[in-house]
């Protein structure tokens, strides 16, 4: 299993992944024009011919036996610059009279594109036969193997945004409390069209002065911020990366929006360089893959888990072993470097 | 016979129980002895003073049934309703929502704190004894304000208000408005009849002053609350289909408390207004009087200012016929001018919005 | 030197801080009053009488030659609870619409209370005539010590408020454009007001709807989120220790706050413990402190530089060399443990 | 002899060129012969129309200069300002910022987003030929509407709004709005003439509803900004002057772009509502008429609406006496019933806020 920039022959692959995401994962419709827009704009991305802020680098997981696409993941460079980008911002207002004697401070929910900017790693989906072997966290944690090595072309934060609280019959408690009013369209709706790009309606019909909290109902109260069940173990997993839930919300759905300057991610700040060693693919090696190694080119990226672990020698220099196959996979020779993260 | 007049010293006891009584407690006539004798002290002296505008002046009246001796109602004018202090009230706002690539315009409703009406005449703080309810009496006390104000124009604002308490619920035995349960009480943690205490003794508009400027968008009450809006408390529904019939109209704005209907007039928009007319006053016994309409009468006396109960019962050349114990009342002579005006009023329709 | 918690019998030296602090430094007013209730508050604190968040720890830096007081530091353990905290917070709202082809992203700034209930990192002073031997380090970095030590009485984050622009003449660029026309008297009296723990005037006069920033003057703007230059080393020190500015800012000057989790704080995270051993006062020490100590009482809480490395043995264990004279200083003696940090 | 008449196909070239020497331009204006052709035929479309209640009707008017056989002027009427699309304005509103703390009450001025006065007829889009400028055909034509109006009023609204162009500033040689600068400027990034060029395309209430919805302080606009709020367009000075001396009063509205002042009334108030009344025509020569002050007079024909610059030369029994000439651009023949009223106005004096 390897990761890759996605390419046009992906198109047929991609298709099959948008058919499996289903509803709620509005970045990947399954849309020709629409999926093979978003290669195009990648791959301007990865060749460095995308002069403006909008590059978006979009990575496939190959499964190298057959090469057919088992997943996907991608990394927004800058988001809200070709269209609006919204939050509900959760904060606090004091209410307070000394004569009263009232002190009071009430949360609020305000429209804001404060993360007009940052960098979003985004787009994560792994077929059902693939989620074993570590692929999950594979695809996760290559984004940021990826933002290590190519710093320069990110902006200072990161964020992620993570589904919010859903019933079992599918309806979203913040959403019926509150955008239900605003919006003349049911979510689903609401919600492809945001996937779709166009989220200019969003400023246009949202209400724009402060919501006091207490006001929405306790169902929606207690969905602000909070994650639906399945997306738990994502955000668990970006957590013990360092980011953090800052009070910003999906306008939508609640839920939350976590975030990290993208040099305090643990996996930014602890992937280092390592050079290559080849060897025999039948040497002894780990049970299980625990150092995950990226190339340091960007067109011709590659990622995936290897079985050796990395190695200091007396001058602080880092080495990896890999076997021939690994190398293959990465399109690696001897003396090559590697980025590679253990853990 | 019935008389309104300024209220004196003597009628604290009588207006200590009035405020007592009233239904829903009124903020503007707080159940204080001290506070009340404010009001009366504070009302001589409006009534004394030379003024040529709308000040802080207040003018407190009360209604005696004479046949017992009785002060059996009360009722005020505000000269200017935020003379001192702003006087707030929500106003009902629709924003428009439009997106063009939606290709959708949707209307919001919310309610804005607004001062705006501080500027009006307010008709305040009326209450009356329960026997007399939905009588001439209740509508003598409360239009008597009226004469009043057609008298000394220059001491009023061209624009009156009138507010009606708003809607209750039962619950638990208390009365409590569903309005300030899905509003207030998030910001003041306090019950509906704690603040209105409160804002007896603090005024209403220092409370207005602490609550957030936002405007609140109106879907996001409660049901309750939001069907209170513009609702009168079923208790005043006839008090205000008569302010109806009397030229006033649905305004924009509610009480902030209990979202309460706050009724506008242009004062020569109102029908006592439009009717009034001076007469000279005709002495006659009261059995040779001929049959007719009820009418308020008031003699042009500002501190000794009297309006009472009688006919509107005109010679062929204008004169008013009054009873001499209705002149005695007035403080009127023969030939003296008197300001009178037919109860009825045209029709007791809803006013539109 | 020695940094102690601060005694009833220190009013005296507190009232000649409070006289040479002057104008800006509105947390210490020469005011007996004042200042006492300030005394009572901090020793309830350090006492853990103090029931509620209201918690003010205050320290002062001791010169043990002859007692006298030679400046202070404090931390809030909980700021806006006893009274509204307020900020302004730069935030952005997207502007845009499709047909128009429009797509801009506005600053805003919005008045809220979003750090109830943050610790609060203050009033730092240090008198004329100590302005050396890393004196001003001490009191700055004592108060991370503190809160390493007794992690569990402070919240997640901690703040500290930073002075903001003035002109050469003392004025105030964005109050002349923003404040002054809210607020009915001079910046100083504001100030002062606030200073005092009089706070509810600013949620009751300040704009509450959001103010967009091209509306301020050129200066005002420019000195959204800037110290003053007195002000810019204290800003570096924090910035070191990893404390941001996520864009809140003074209502009066627009200075800036930073912040930080308070376990992300460099001081917190690598002070350690140690053990003590005494040796003699005239053994050979470094040239330069390199090293602050404190104690692990909070009641005779101490704090100083010390000469001597910390050290640590093949356990892993820390140990540091103290001087008779600096045990003594510190109230320790050998097998004793203390915090310390190196740097 | 000048009349005003609705608006017909072959009045399009002479609109083109009024539209484009407007000054400054209007953005219910738009000189776009495409736009223009469309008004034309909206018009004739509403006047053909049955019509209970107004809705998103235009009324298209030109005035016509007999002598010559020229149109030298045009305006309109929107039946209902925001039928459409809400007619967006900004209010000027008072926020009150008290701390009982330190015991003070500041007042700050505000501008908020409204579409109160979508409900309101509008008077709108009149431009006439400089050389008629300040005579009485400038008048005729801005109020021939009202003429109009009181014949049909179940086609308008009760309240009528007129807005004025605001004031601009040259600079560079260029016509620039302080107003614009200061506020929408910011939000556009756009000049007021690309602006306004744009509204006239697009709509106004468009580019309205992408202003940010909260209110502005006004304290942080410019002082030119303050200055021009509520300001007439020097060139529209005595056009206001004479809509204020007609009744109508300024309002809290001001326009979106330039801040040009927003004048309201409701119809019973106005002089010309007040004063006209119909008479029976009697023909006269013109030698023969007596003299007497001009008045504007009308026939009752909707889509055939024609109002003229006559005489107020009465009949003692109150005949209305017209030449031969103006009786056949009239329509109307001896006997036949015209609405007139005499074109002078009270006073010219400045209305209240």
């Amino acid at each position: 299993m390897r990761i890759r920039p996605i390419a046009r022959h992906d198109i047929e692959g991609l298709k099959v992944l948008a058919r499996e995401t289903g509803v709620g994962f509005t970045s990947l419709p399954d849309n020709h024009e629409f999926l093979s827009a978003k290669i195009e704009r990648t791959l301007a991305a990865f060749e460095g011919r995308e002069p403006s802020d909008d590059r978006l680098y979009f990575f496939v997981l190959e499964d190298d036996r057959d090469g057919s696409i088992a997943g996907c993941c991608a990394i927004e460079a800058c988001v809200g610059t070709d269209a609006p980008f919204y939050h509900y911002r959760l904060g606090s207002l004091a209410h307070s009279s000394v004569q009263l004697d009232l002190h009071r401070t009430l949360d609020t929910l305000t429209l804001c594109s404060d993360h007009t900017g940052d960098a979003e790693v985004c787009s994560l989906f792994l077929r059902e036969g693939w989620r074993k072997d570590r692929n999950g966290a594979l695809l996760s944690k290559v984004r940021w193997l990826f933002m290590a090595q190519f710093r320069a072309v990110f902006p200072d934060k990161v964020l992620a945004e993570m589904r919010g609280v859903f019933t079992p019959e599918g309806r979203s408690p913040f959403w019926e409390c509150l955008g239900s009013h605003f919006f003349p369209m049911d979510f689903n709706e609401a919600d492809r069209l945001t996937g779709m790009g166009q989220k200019s309606f969003i400023g246009e019909l949202m209400p724009k002065f402060p919501i006091y909290t207490p006001f929405l109902s306790e169902p929606a109260r207690a969905a602000i911020g909070q994650v639906h069940e399945h997306t738990r173990p994502a955000v668990a997993m970006l957590k013990k990366e360092g980011l953090r839930w800052e009070g910003y919300v999906d306008i939508f759905d609640g839920g939350p929006t976590v975030e990290a300057y993208i040099d305090d991610v643990r996996a930014v700040r602890d992937s280092q360089l390592a050079s290559v060693e080849v060897i025999a693919s039948d040497a002894p090696a780990c049970e299980r893959p625990a150092v995950m190694a990226a190339t340091t080119g960007m067109a011709d990226f590659r990622a995936s888990w290897i079985s050796h672990d990395v190695t200091r020698d007396d001058s602080g220099a880092c080495h990896v072993r890999l076997h021939r196959d690994e190398a293959e996979r990465l399109g690696v020779t001897g003396g090559d470097t590697l980025r590679v993260l253990a853990g | 016979m019935l008389v309104v007049r300024p209220a004196e010293s003597r009628d604290l006891l009588a207006l200590e129980r009035l405020a007592a009584t009233a239904t829903p407690r009124l903020t503007n006539l707080p159940a204080h002895r001290d506070r009340l004798e404010e009001r009366i002290l504070r009302s001589q002296r409006s009534l004394r003073a030379e003024i040529d505008f709308p000040g802080d002046e207040i003018y407190c009246f009360v209604l005696e049934d004479l046949d017992t001796g009785e002060v059996v109602g009360t009722a005020s004018l505000r000269a200017e309703a935020g003379a001192r202090e702003a006087y707030y009230t929500y106003r009902q706002e629709t924003l428009i929502h439009a997106s063009q690539q939606l290709n959708v315009r949707h209307e919001v409703q919310t309610l804005s704190l607004s001062h705006e009406v501080s500027d009006a005449t307010l008709l305040c703080a009326l209450s009356l004894d329960a026997r007399y309810r939905e009588t001439d009496a209740d509508s003598l006390l409360r239009r008597a304000r009226l004469m009043f104000i057609a008298q000394y124009p220059e001491r009023f604002a061209t624009e009156l208000a009138v507010a009606f308490p708003g809607y209750l619920e039962t619950r638990d035995e208390r009365q409590v408005s569903p309005f300030w349960d899905s509003v207030g009480q998030h910001f003041f943690d306090r019950d509906f009849n704690e603040i209105n205490q409160m804002a007896g003794v603090r005024s209403k508009s220092f409370i207005a002053e602490v609550m957030p400027p936002f405007p609140l968008y109106l879907p996001l009450l409660t049901p309750q609350a939001r069907a209170a809006i513009g609702r009168e408390n079923p208790r005043h529904e006839y008090a205000m289909q008569e302010m109806l019939a009397e030229g006033f109209s649905r305004s924009r704005h509610v009480d902030i408390f209990d979202a309460g209907p706050l009724l506008l007039a242009e004062c020569e928009r109102l029908h006592t207004f439009k009717q009034c007319g001076w007469h000279p006053v005709r002495i006659r016994p009261q059995e040779s009087l001929p049959d007719a309409v009820p009418a308020m009468v008031a003699n042009q006396r500002l501190g000794d200012f009297r309006c009472v109960l009688a006919r509107y019962a005109l010679t062929p050349t204008g004169q008013l016929m009054l009873t001499p114990q209705q002149a005695e009342v007035l403080g009127v002579e023969e030939g003296r001018a008197v300001l009178a005006v037919p109860m009825p009023l045209p029709t007791m329709d809803e006013g539109e919005l």
